[in-house]
């Protein structure tokens, strides 16, 4: 079945047991993000430590890509640099637009890779990205926190 | 094993009128196409309509003394007298060709923007919508709302999925000027008892305005028994093109009321310090209209009202009703929307147990059935019932209880294959 | 006997793809079709897109995730990333599918009407149009300076045709909120030099809309070359269907200001008492947008820029040259607009000694010939020359010398009939 | 040719001939019409008296339609009564919206007869009835004004 290609077991594995999923203490910055088209929603969290990302979690309802998606780059980007993390994100937002062509380098994006099938179908492509857009967006105002306190 | 119903249509003969419906995805899977709510499909009628009039009588009309004007002309009139007919308008100057629904919708929010007294919204006076619009009767009255100092007024929905009017004295008062309500819900299929909001707003001298997008296409519409003042509907969802809808008006508020857009075919007289505008239809049709859609629209009159709308909507409410005997045999199936099958449309909206309707849209889609997923622009309809979203099957004239049998497969697969 | 000028398309292979180009009139009449300023015919190639997007993958757009949904929406925005590039604008996202021009230009209008600082209009701003206009680019500005108190003013017409802009300074000043202009002339054929007022307006902190309907179907159109913030085209006019046309504006614009229709697909999300709405182009695409028509659109796009726009340029000025010297030759006629073949579109209005338009047209007509007869949407252009109407002969890409024959031999014989 | 069903001989005559053309004295009332879509125009004056049309004259531009129409008008109404004459365009009028169905009472409509043809141009009509709206719409006033003076 074509299917496969998009919900591959990985992905149904992360979206029946999330992981970094409840919202945790401490944290830096808490966003809210909402996929207007389908009402998919995530709360997420970040605690950064200088260079690192020391912890995110979050608490979110939408389809299996959104919630799998998230699972899957919680584990990619908590302990990692933040430029890491940072750089892993633009990776998977380039596999997202690749439309099936991507050949994702798994050294960056471990079980993400799985999520090449998804960028096939146009409108599933801002389920995947939902989380890791909040944990840019959640990044980026964590640093300019910090930056203003210097 | 073959369901008979009774009133159904000899949907064999319907559904070769549908090229589309021959059509196989996924290599191997014949299309199950209950999206209707979203979008009808075209019949060879309508499309061959439209082909010809490219192929033969194409030019601009009105003015033109040449054949194809003259052609072209007839036809995009011709139109029109069919649609006033459809709907039984008293006249055919009462129908104005717009693009879809929602022009026709903000028309009539613009009409009463600029509208003098007694017409005249601002601060002091009030709208009323209800709770189950769809956003394309929500916006162009909060943009209204916005721009004039209007008051935005609502009437919520009960746990049944009906309009919960039994505040209707405190909602619609004397300041209210327009209402503005649906007739037939897209996303939980209520039919709405229209004629105490009409009786009400008459009474303290409001307009009513009825969005009947989801009712044009499915069931016999008569604007004089309606008693609304405005009535909107669309092309595209009554076997018709995109790109034309239709707003009905009563006549001498289309000649008392400003127009909306300017240039081209709405003007009397032009000078560079002033205009004046043509009389109604044509006050409220700027521009080269949709032609070719309006022939296409006729065509898909013609079609319709051939089978005869009372039978469509018979053929309907057999589906419906079979539809949702099924469905609620489905375990962790709940109906968003009334659950029985008295005064409703054939749209189905439910969720399914904690599956995401994405998720269930798409697999049956890989099954190839077409169902919507997502809060089908009426977000307020999902707030109010607590679900991000549903899954929806929306049914018209060519649908079968096999395909409502495919369905009830294909979430059982569904189940398994998130299971 | 064949005219052969320089620079003429290959018409007899391209005129096999224009179906319409086949019929008789009044019994054995070939078609002369001179009516191309008023619509285009339209290619097989067009109608075949539309017919097998009916036929394999109508749905309704975005939101969608079975095949049809994802197909139309792939196609529908597919046709937006062509439009993008035959303009060469910066950004897909530029391009906003209307139902006309005259929706586009009303669209800014509008726009404009609600704005806040630094675009808010009303009393004290004033917004420049000139004296050749089509109604539909001088009727919304009429309605926005009633509506808010702005001032219009204008540019008046030099005898030969041409704009007056003498008095550029005067016009257009630190009160000028807006400049809005027509590229190509509809009825006096004139191509205007835009540069000037393109940077005149900037100087002064005003935006410039140019009515390019008689430009994206006749020559090159480059939005990035020409400066203005606002571009205005029509489908039916470029071999595309009626029902949609383009409004392109700078994304930064598009991002501040405010909307002008409400409903679905132009928000990001909507509860009761408020919305938020989606980015441009959504933003302004209320409703359900005209999906077959922007595949349409797209399939005119594919066709044109295949011959391309640059040859088809030089056909028409060879064809329009051709035609000015023939018809200099006619005794009587007098043509209103350019005389000579500079800065000239192929439209080419005359007056034909004391004999009324509307009887030049019918007499052509029964000859097969299909000319516009009237004041074109630009009657302040015939107040202007002092006439009461024109007949107006215009070409395109299919036109042939012969069809320029055809109309000289019936002008004649108009002459016998009247004489 | 086809076209001479519209442009009959007797039309094409009174275009070339028009009858009662140039405005006269004394009149009641002048009216002036307009022709939105083509710019026809035409400016008229009525003197009635008691029963009778007493005068009709017109000055005016426009096609071969609107000017014959309207010069064969004048011959219809001047010296008959006025209710006559408001009949004879009230049977001008039907004759002009049978789409070429209509089969004219001669003994009525006279010379108007002729206009038969043009009732198949829908874009025409109009033009023939120019002169005829401004007739009816002079008259109107004119009885108006006597009324009010009674
Ligand atoms: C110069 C010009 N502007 C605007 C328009 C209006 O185009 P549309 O009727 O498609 O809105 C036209 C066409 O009639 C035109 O020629
Ligand atoms: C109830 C209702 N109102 C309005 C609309 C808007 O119609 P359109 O998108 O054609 O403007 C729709 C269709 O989506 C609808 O179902």
């Amino acid at each position: 079945m074509k299917l496969d290609g998009m919900y591959q077991e990985i992905i149904l594995d992360h979206y029946r047991h999330p992981h970094n999923k409840g919202l945790r203490d401490p944290f830096d910055t808490e966003v809210h993000h909402v996929n207007p088209t389908c009402g998919d929603e995530v709360t997420l969290r970040v605690k950064l430590d200088g260079e690192k990302v020391l912890d995110v979690s979050y608490e979110g309802q939408g389809c299996s890509i959104s919630q799998a998606s998230t699972s899957v780059m919680t584990d990619l980007v908590i302990g990692h640099t933040i430029e890491d993390a940072l750089n892993a994100g633009d990776e998977f937002l380039a596999l997202m637009q690749s439309k099936g062509q991507g050949e994702p380098d798994e050294d960056v994006l471990e079980d993400a890779v799985a999520f090449v099938g998804v960028s096939k179908y146009p409108a599933r492509v801002k389920c995947a990205l939902l989380g890791w857009m909040a944990f840019k967006d959640a990044t980026a105002q964590a640093l300019q926190t910090t930056e203003g306190q210097k | 094993m073959t369901v008979h119903l009774p009133g159904l249509l000899d949907t064999d003969a319907i559904r070769k009128d549908f090229p589309i419906l021959e059509r196989l995805l996924h290599g191997d899977r014949p299309l199950v196409y209950l999206d209707n709510a979203a979008t009808s499909q075209t019949p060879r009628q309508v499309i061959d309509a439209m082909t010809h009039y490219y192929a033969n009588s194409n030019a601009n009309v009105h003015r033109g003394v040449h054949v194809l004007a003259e052609e072209a002309t007839a036809l995009y009139e011709g139109a029109r007298d069919k649609v006033a007919q459809f709907i039984n308008a008293p006249s055919r100057d009462e129908v104005i060709f717009t693009k879809n629904s929602s022009e026709a919708i903000n028309l009539v929010a613009n009409m009463l923007t600029w509208a003098d007294e007694p017409f005249k919204v601002g601060v002091g006076a009030d709208v009323v919508i209800t709770e189950m619009e769809h956003h394309s009767n929500i916006v162009p009255w909060q943009l209204l709302a916005q721009r004039t100092g209007t008051k935005l007024k609502w009437f919520g929905l009960t746990d049944e999925g009906r309009l919960d009017l039994s505040n209707i004295e405190q909602v619609i008062t004397e300041e209210t000027k327009v209402v503005s309500v649906v007739h037939t819900s897209n996303i939980l299929g209520t039919v709405n008892d229209l004629e105490p909001i009409v009786r009400r707003a008459h009474d303290v001298g409001a307009l009513v305005v009825v969005d009947a997008s989801q009712a044009a296409p499915h069931t016999v519409l008569d604007v004089q028994a309606l008693g609304a003042d405005f009535v909107a509907f669309t092309g595209h969802k009554m076997c018709g093109p995109t790109g034309i809808g239709v707003l009905w008006g009563r006549l001498g508020l289309l000649e008392e009321l400003p127009p909306f857009l300017g240039g081209g075919e709405m003007i009397e007289t032009v000078t560079m310090s002033a205009s004046t505008y043509a009389p109604a239809p044509h006050k409220f049709e700027a521009g080269t209209p949709p032609i070719t859609e309006a022939v296409g629209l006729g065509a898909a009159i013609d079609y319709l009202s051939a089978i005869g709308m009372d039978r469509i909507a018979a053929h309907e409410h057999a589906i419906t009703g079979y539809a949702i005997d099924a469905l609620n045999g489905v375990e962790g199936l709940k109906i968003i929307g009334p659950a029985d099958n008295v005064a409703r449309g054939a749209a189905i909206s439910f969720t399914f147990g904690d599956i995401h309707p994405h998720d269930v849209g798409q697999v049956l889609d890989e099954q190839g059935i077409a169902v919507r997923v997502g809060h089908h622009c009426a977000r307020p309809v999902c707030l109010r019932y607590g679900v991000p979203a549903t899954t929806r099957a929306s049914f018209y004239l060519y649908s079968t209880p096999s395909e409502v049998d495919a369905l009830v497969a294909g979430l059982e697969h569904v189940r398994q294959f998130f299971g």
